[in-house]
C-alpha cells in the first residue's frame, strides 16, 4: 500500500470544433490513443473514472457512462468526477485513490466536454450558471466579469497593466503553434493581442480561452502495473486540493485564488519539494489574469509581482519556471472535462523528453494546476520521474 | 415578485422575506446570533452550524472594490447587455455583488462610494443596485 | 494502511415536497444531524464529497461547492460523485477511497437533490435524458417505460404477477409509515396498491417512487478517527461497483441488473461473507420489479423467484432477508443524490440498534445496493458492526 | 432531416449518412471489420477499440421482446403521447428500441412477430418503428 502511482498511458483528442463527433466519440479518440501509448487492451483496464463537467454541453444527463461504454469498459466499475472547468484534474485524483485505497489496480481517466454545439451566448449562459444562482447569476454575472472583476483588483492594487496581461496571450499561442492537439495553432503579436476585441475590461478577445470540444485520457497504475506497463512511467508524487466561497462577493481578497496557495502547499508538503524544484508547470490560463495569479499562488514570484514575471519572460522556456509550454488554456482550448487531463498529459510528455520542440530539457518535477468556477476547486498535482 | 433579472431557483420563504422587505425599501441581511457572524445577501444558517439567524437591517454606504462592464452575457440577459457589474465593500464590511448603473467605464475607480438601491426590474421583479454617491 | 473504514456519524433531512428549503438549505438540515450524530464539529472534518444527481434538479452547474459552502467546510477540498439515481453511493465509495488511500482521515459525505419544483412532466423530461440521447430518448423513453419493459420481460419469462409487484408496494409503505424522514408515512392494502392509476404498463402509481426533494449525511473516518468519534462505529467492509451497457437494446437479458450481480459479488468477496449472513438490507427499489430482481440478483433468492420472496414475506422482518425496513425509495422517496446516503443511514440505525419499531433484531450484518440509471451504474456495500 | 421525435444532440456525419439511408427506405447498422461485431443502431467505432467500420443494411424483421405502453411522457413528448415503445429481437439477433404503432396494449405478447419500417415525423424529422406483421 505504500506503492506509489503512476502515468503508463496517455492520449489526446485534437481540441477545437469538433462537428465531427459528439462526445462518446472525442473520448474515444482520447483512449484509444491513450491505449496506443500504453500498449495495452482496453480490457486490462480495471475501473474508469470519466469527468464531463456539464450535461448541458453533454446534451445529457449522467453522461459518464456514454463514455465508458462506448470506449468498450462494459460491466466494469465506472465513476464521474465534475469540478466545474476542474473535472479533469478531480478524475485524476479520484482515480489516484482508486488505485492508492486497492480498489482498483489500473484506471482510465477520460476527461471530454462538447462546447460549441451551443453557441457563444448559450455557452455563456451555461457557464455563467456555474456562479450562485440566487445571488450572483440572477445580475448578469459572466465567467469572464469574475475575472475582469479580479483583473482590476490586481491592476489597482499591483500595478499590474494590460500589456502583462496580453504577454501571457503572446506566450501561450507561441507554445500552442507548436501543439498538434491545439484549437488553435497560431502565434499572435503583442499588438494583435492588445488591439483585439473587448470581452470584459481589461479582458479582451485574447485574454480569454476559447470554447472547444476536446477529449483527452491517461491511464493510471498502481507501481508495479505501471512499471510493467511502460519503460517511462511517470509518477505522481503530490496531490493538493482545495476550495473556496461560491460567491465571489464573500472573498477576502480579489487578488488571489486562495485555494491554490492551499492546494498548492498540500502538494508541495506531500511530495516533499518546494516551488524552486519545478522544472515545468501547467496551469490554469482560463483568462490571462488567472495565469499572473497563478504565478504568485504557486511560489513562482511573490505576490503581485506576477505582470513582471511574464514581462522578464520567467515563464518562457529558459526562464525560471517554464508555464504552459502546450498552449495553455489560452489556445490549446478549454473543453472543461477534458482540460486538467490535457495538463497531465503535457507534463507527461514534458517529463518523459517527448515534447518536441516546446520540450524544456531535462525537466525531471513538473506540476499541474487546476481552477474550477473562480477556485470555488483548485488541484495542484506534482509529477516527478 | 421575483429576485434579480433572471431566476432559476424556486422561491423559499426566505428570498420570499428579503424581497418583500427589499420592496419596502429595506435592504436585508441576517446575523448569528451563536457567533455573530453577518451575512449579506441573507442565509437561513450560520457557516458555524446554527439555525439561530436574526434578521438585520444593512448599510446603504460603500466602496467599490472592483468592477467590470458585461458586452457578452448570459444569453438569458441578451436585452439588458451591457451592464455594469460591481462589489462593493458596506460600511459595515459585508460585500455585495450587484449590476453599477449611470455610469462609464472612464468614469470608474476602485475606492468610489456608491450607495445601495432597490431596482424595479419589469412588473414583476426587483434586485439591489449600487449607483455612484 | 490497513486501517478499517467506518461510519462515525449519521443525519437524514425530511424528504418530501420541500418547498421550504432549497438544494443548501437541505443539506444543511441532513448536516446538522449528522455533526450532531457525531458530536463533532465541522472544524473537525478534513474533506467533503457531496452528491447531487442532476444540475438541471439544483438549477445549479456544479452544484457541490454550494452545499461545501454553505455548510460550514470553508477552504477545504470538496468532490462531487454523480451516478444518477446511484449518486449517493457513488459519494460514499468515493469518500471511502479518500480515508482508505491516505488522503483524509474524516470525510463528509451529502447527499441531496431537489426535484419537485419542476413538476412531473418536466422531471420525467430531466430523468428521461439520462438514458441515450442520440438513440432512446428521441423515441420518448421514460424510466418507468424502462423498468416497465423490464417487468413485461420478468413476468412473461418467470411468470412473476402484477399482485406480486403491488406486494412490494405493501410493504415498503408499512415501513415507510414507521420511519419519520419518510416522504409518504401511510400503510396501504394491497387492493389500493393494485388498483391505482396505470403509469407504464405493469407498473402503476403504486410501483414507482415518488419525486422527492431530500438530503442525508454521514460522517465516514478511518479506523482510528472512527472510533475516537464513536462509541458504535458501523464498518464498511465490502464494497463492490459495475456498469453496463447505456442502451437497454444492447442487454442481452431484460430479466436481471448484470451490474447487480458483478457488483454483490465483489462485495461479498470484500467481506468474506455470502449472501445468507446477510441480516438487513436495503436495495433500489426506484420501482418494483427492480426490487424483486435485486432480491435474486443479490442472491437472497433463485432467479425468477423474486415474486414468490415477496409472496412468502421472506422480505419482511422475520423473514429470510428484511429488505427495505426504512420504507425504500417507494414510500421514503427518491431525492437522487440523497438516496444512497439515506440507504447507508438506514444499515447504520439498524446495526447500531437504533430503528426502533423497524429494528431487525440482533442485525450485525447490512447490505446496500443502489442502482443509477437502470444498471449502468450499480454500487453494493457491505457493512458490520 | 434530423433524428427521431426529439433530439437534443447535434449532428454529425454519422447520424447524417444514418439518416439519409433512413430516407431512402434503408435501415443502416455498422459492422466491425476486425472482429465481426454488428451494431444497430450504428457507431463510429467498435467496443473493441477499432474503427475499421462497414456499413450494412440490416433486417427488417424480429421479434418483440419486450413493451410499455408511456402514458406519462417526457415534457417534450406530451403531443404524441399516449404511445407504445418495444425491443426487438431481428432476425439477425441485434436488438433495437423503437415505437410500436397500430396496437393496443391487449393485442401484445412477447415474441410476436414485428417489420421495422421508416416513419416520417412531421415535416423535418425521420424515425424507424415497428409494426405487428
Ligand atoms: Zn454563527
Ligand atoms: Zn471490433
Amino acid at each position: 500500500m505504500t506503492q506509489k502511482v503512476g502515468i503508463a498511458g496517455i492520449g489526446h483528442a485534437k481540441f477545437g470544433k469538433r462537428t465531427d463527433a459528439t462526445l462518446r466519440e472525442l473520448a474515444h479518440e482520447a483512449v484509444t490513443r491513450a491505449l496506443e501509448d500504453a500498449k495495452i487492451n482496453v480490457k486490462d483496464i480495471d475501473a474508469s473514472v470519466i469527468g464531463v463537467a456539464c450535461e448541458e454541453f453533454a446534451a445529457q444527463v449522467s453522461p459518464a457512462v456514454l463514455v465508458h461504454d462506448y470506449v468498450g469498459m462494459g460491466n466494469k466499475p465506472v465513476f464521474r468526477a465534475e469540478a466545474a472547468c476542474a473535472t479533469g484534474s478531480a478524475a485524476i485524483q479520484a482515480a489516484w485513490s482508486l488505485v492508492k485505497a486497492g480498489l482498483a489496480d489500473v484506471v482510465l481517466v477520460v476527461g471530454a466536454e462538447t462546447m460549441t454545439h451551443l453557441g457563444t451566448l448559450k455557452a455563456t449562459d451555461v457557464i455563467a450558471r456555474a456562479g450562485d444562482t440566487r445571488w450572483e447569476y440572477p445580475f448578469g454575472t459572466t465567467f469572464p466579469s469574475f475575472y475582469a472583476m479580479m483583473a482590476n483588483a490586481h491592476m489597482h492594487q499591483y500595478g499590474t497593466t494590460r500589456e502583462q496581461l496580453s504577454m501571457v496571450s503572446v506566450k501561450n499561442h507561441m507554445y500552442g503553434a507548436m501543439n498538434p492537439y491545439a484549437h488553435i495553432q497560431k502565434a499572435i503579436t503583442l499588438e494583435e493581442a492588445m488591439k483585439s476585441s473587448m470581452i470584459c475590461y481589461p479582458l479582451n478577445l485574447y485574454d480569454c480561452c476559447l470554447i472547444s470540444d476536446g477529449a483527452a485520457a491517461v491511464v493510471l497504475a498502481n507501481e508495479e502495473k505501471a512499471k510493467k506497463i511502460s519503460d517511462t512511467p511517470i509518477w505522481l508524487t503530490g496531490l493538493g486540493a482545495a476550495s473556496d466561497t461560491m460567491m465571489i462577493s464573500e472573498r477576502e481578497t480579489l487578488t488571489e485564488l486562495r485555494a491554490t496557495k492551499i492546494a498548492v502547499e498540500k502538494a508541495y508538503g506531500m511530495a516533499g519539494i518546494t516551488s524552486r524544484e519545478v522544472d515545468v508547470a501547467v496551469v490554469h490560463d482560463c483568462f490571462t489574469i488567472a495565469e499572473i495569479m497563478a504565478y504568485e499562488d504557486l511560489g513562482f514570484c511573490k505576490k503581485g509581482k506576477g505582470g513582471k514575471f511574464i514581462e522578464e519572460k520567467q515563464s518562457y522556456i529558459g526562464g525560471k519556471t517554464p508555464v504552459n509550454t502546450d498552449g495553455g488554456l489560452k489556445s490549446k482550448g478549454h473543453p472543461l472535462g477534458a482540460t486538467g487531463v490535457s495538463m497531465t498529459i503535457e507534463i507527461t510528455k514534458q517529463l518523459r523528453g517527448e515534447a518536441g520542440k516546446r520540450q524544456v530539457n531535462g525537466a525531471e518535477i513538473g506540476l499541474s494546476h487546476n481552477v474550477g468556477q473562480i477556485g470555488q476547486y483548485c488541484f495542484v498535482h506534482i509529477y516527478s520521474r | 415578485m421575483k429576485f434579480g433579472y433572471v431566476s432559476c431557483l424556486p422561491e423559499t420563504p426566505l428570498i420570499t422575506r428579503f424581497v418583500e422587505e427589499l420592496n419596502n425599501g429595506r435592504l436585508m441581511g441576517t446575523k448569528c446570533e451563536k457567533c455573530g457572524a453577518k451575512y449579506l445577501p441573507p442565509r437561513a444558517h450560520c457557516k458555524c452550524g446554527s439555525a439561530d439567524i436574526k434578521w438585520y437591517e444593512a448599510p446603504r454606504r460603500g466602496k467599490i472594490l472592483t468592477y467590470t462592464p458585461v458586452v457578452v452575457p448570459p444569453e438569458s440577459m441578451s436585452k439588458y447587455a451591457p451592464y455594469m457589474v460591481a462589489v462593493v465593500k458596506l460600511e459595515d464590511k459585508t460585500r455585495l455583488l450587484a449590476q453599477l448603473t449611470g455610469v462609464t467605464l472612464n468614469m470608474l475607480r476602485v475606492g468610489m462610494l456608491v450607495q445601495v438601491i432597490t431596482r424595479r426590474v419589469g412588473a414583476d421583479r426587483i434586485a439591489y443596485e449600487f449607483k455612484l454617491v
